[in-house]
């Protein structure tokens, strides 16, 4: 399994790694690049990665999840570099026996490689600007409130 | 002794990606970030964020530098 | 979009309508045929369906769902008729600007299309023999307890 | 009054899929499953779990059914 790729992530070759004849429920989560942020207009994204401490902090983070939780399968995969609207920047697909163990170890795995794997993102703007992103984004949106 | 010193993403917009720093023996991984918190106030908040990792592997601040050790400067996460 | 069909379920056409670009966070959830039930091997399934009443209720579900969460894009598929092993018998996607959003609105929509839309579940074993599903799989699981 | 009923899945063991019951009029949803009950006992349990539909919508046990209507009797859902 690929941790981290140059290539788009192939949804369909994922998803079809996860298949498995065990399990009744299989969650994918697939974070995209959106068109605006921070009320901008964005046109790409370019993810800066350290790779060794990267995949290694990913691989943890999945097998820490299968101690954690029921399940027969869980796939992470991230992209680095370039990932252009639309496109799937991380994707998350977890598979088990029962929903609920699913869905709380997609999440499990997504919450932890946002905040644990060293990937950093730089937002270019339409307006021919770049910024490089603040943390994750369910900390400025706690900060929000 | 000489210890290699490499910060990603945001902090290179203030320090060369890679570099070498000549420190007394038996200097501290957080030596290392005052260090460069007088030499690059402009990164300060970045730098006080930042996880420090050596051999690929985080380490506390108070861990202790062996020469040609390379300590890795890594702001926080913006992945996803 | 389908909301049932005979056909095997097209993720990958799912996958792309759900596509928006002003999403951050796609969750896709597949419920998977096992190939083993209460112990026994599962040859296939049969998905009986009170079409017209499962329809206008799936999409029922579904426009609740945007009144409830923050939505951009909501879709659910249930297969009916013959299902085999690994296949999708029913299939929820849910594009939001935030995970947390997408990950609650999925698992809202995929309880209560299991607990409300008309349509049953029958079991064929490998020994020959079927029985209908009793109720649905997160009832048997609390009974378990 | 003539009201056409509809039995679906695990009901189907016990019942005919379709057929036709004569009943008085002011006869009420409720009314359909006790008769049901009291001539299919072994299906008795389902028929108690059952959700009653007429015009493709949900009734309560109390709807009063009218000429010609098609009560739908509809097991609890197992469906994904």
């Amino acid at each position: 399994m690929q941790l981290t790729t140059e290539d788009p992530i192939d949804l369909i070759k994922m998803l079809s790694e996860a298949h498995d004849p065990k399990a009744g429920a299989v969650v994918l989560f697939s974070g995209e690049v959106r068109n605006h942020s921070h009320k901008r207009d964005v046109d790409y994204l370019f993810y800066e990665c350290y790779v060794p401490m990267a995949e290694k902090i990913i691989k943890e983070i999945i097998e820490s999840s299968y101690t954690k939780f029921k399940l027969h399968k869980a796939l992470c995969c991230h992209r680095i570099g370039k990932v252009g609207i639309s496109e799937s920047a991380v994707v998350v697909i977890t598979a088990s026996s029962h929903r609920e163990e699913a869905y709380a170890a997609n999440r499990y795995i997504i919450d932890r490689v946002k905040h644990e794997a060293p990937i950093w993102k730089q937002e270019f703007f339409s307006d021919g600007t770049h910024e490089w992103g603040h943390n994750c984004s369910c900390f400025e949106h706690q900060h929000n409130h | 002794m000489k210890i290699k010193v490499q910060v990603f993403a945001s902090l290179k917009d203030y320090l060369d990606p890679q570099f070498y720093l000549e420190l007394q023996e038996g200097a501290t991984a957080n030596e290392v970030r005052y260090r460069l918190l007088t030499e690059y106030p402009m990164a300060e908040s970045i730098l006080r964020k930042s996880k420090l990792a050596v051999n690929d592997c985080f380490v506390e601040g108070s861990y202790t530098l062996k020469d040609n050790e390379h300590i890795l400067i890594i702001p926080p996460s913006s992945g996803g």
